[in-house]
């Protein structure tokens, strides 16, 4: 699947797309094997609460089932307006 | 209803009249309007605004679609930009219709309220010396207890 | 802050881009303007406002002031018709400028809280057969309560 | 002093302000007068709870005492906006 990042997640991470193959779950278990992966990735995952994530352009949480979803992005809270 | 996310400015005088115009059997048109403030002293450079080109149109869309639904609008209009603004310029306006002006009041707060914390879109400003992305607001995610 | 109480219509795009390209300095414009509704089958063929020409533009005033104090606005703006007015025309405008949108929002329903139920105007309906005067509803003296 | 009729408070009457010479000490003393000149006053003022006031541009109560009061109006409720 597609894996997006937004705003400081995007920096910290280091680019804005990346395709990954997982057999993930949940959100929450995709979370866990970027993580894992080098301490760019762990830091930008390290507080779960100032993040957001929607998957195939959906808002959703992290419980959210990854079952035939071809696209998950994570950003901070949004600030439009 | 029209949405617009673009990079380019937009003419707030004549998107507010346009949308007036269209929709006489509606006795109260509200718009709002919000700038980049250009602030004396203030060490703003730019304001640069990332979106999920993806996502946003719809997420907006359905935002209009909900307050068109909940307050019987005529009409509803959102245009946001995205990019690099200056400071003075103006980043977004809605604009509702509505027969009576309760609704077209609380519809427009509504959306706006929506905008702020549910449309994908991340602040930054970029200082003389620094450059930070600005935190999301307490107050505005509790501002959508009130819907 | 400007009042304006006049019989001929008004520019309400041109008048919404003068107001928020006055004050780059405020982050939020609310502008809210009131129409004679054109309905279908409608039989509205004029709408007359009268009004009270020496307490008007004080009573305007005084209005405008109460919400800049209350809100600390940078800006208030409003323009109000009288005379014969035909189905589609405006009647009125008013707009809000303040650092942030709640308070624009909120200085903006006061002052049309206000304008419905405190500013000497009263509304004539002439229809194809018959006139009448526009009664007071209870829900806009309720309104007043907000404030 | 001057008092003048707005809306169907002008139409009853049948005039938009007149000149009156009133020892009346309140507002509600000059209607009482105004009311015993001819019907169209009683008419006009049967029900003051539909009436406004305003003693020299200013919104008062019927209570209001008109010593030094150049300018009295009567009108229905507003209906601006």
């Amino acid at each position: 699947m597609d894996v997006l990042y937004f705003a400081w997640v995007r920096e910290r991470i280091g680019l804005p797309r990346e395709r990954v193959e997982t057999d993930a779950a949940t959100v929450s278990d995709l979370v866990t094997e970027l993580s894992a992966r080098e301490d760019r990735y762990a830091a930008a995952f390290a507080d779960l609460s100032a993040l957001r994530v929607a998957v195939d352009q959906e808002l959703t949480d992290f419980d959210a089932p990854l079952a035939g979803a071809r696209e998950v992005a994570f950003f901070p809270p949004m600030t439009g307006g | 209803m029209r949405v617009v996310v673009q990079e380019a400015p937009f003419d707030f005088g004549a998107e507010a009249e346009a949308f007036a115009s269209a929709r006489t059997d509606m006795g109260a048109v509200v718009t709002f309007t919000g700038v980049v403030r250009d602030l004396a002293g203030d060490r703003l450079d730019a304001m640069e605004i990332e979106h999920y080109p993806g996502m946003t149109q719809k997420a907006l869309e359905a935002i209009a679609d909900e307050a068109i639904r909940r307050w019987s609008l005529g009409d509803a209009l959102v245009i946001h930009r995205f990019g690099r603004l200056t400071p003075g310029e103006r980043i977004m306006m809605v604009a509702t219709a509505a027969p009576h002006r309760k609704d077209a009041f609380e519809a427009a707060e509504f959306l706006m309220d929506y905008l702020k914390s549910r449309a994908p879109f991340w602040k930054k400003e970029h200082g003389t010396d620094s450059a930070g992305w600005v935190a999301a607001k307490d107050e505005d995610e509790a501002a959508l207890d009130r819907w």
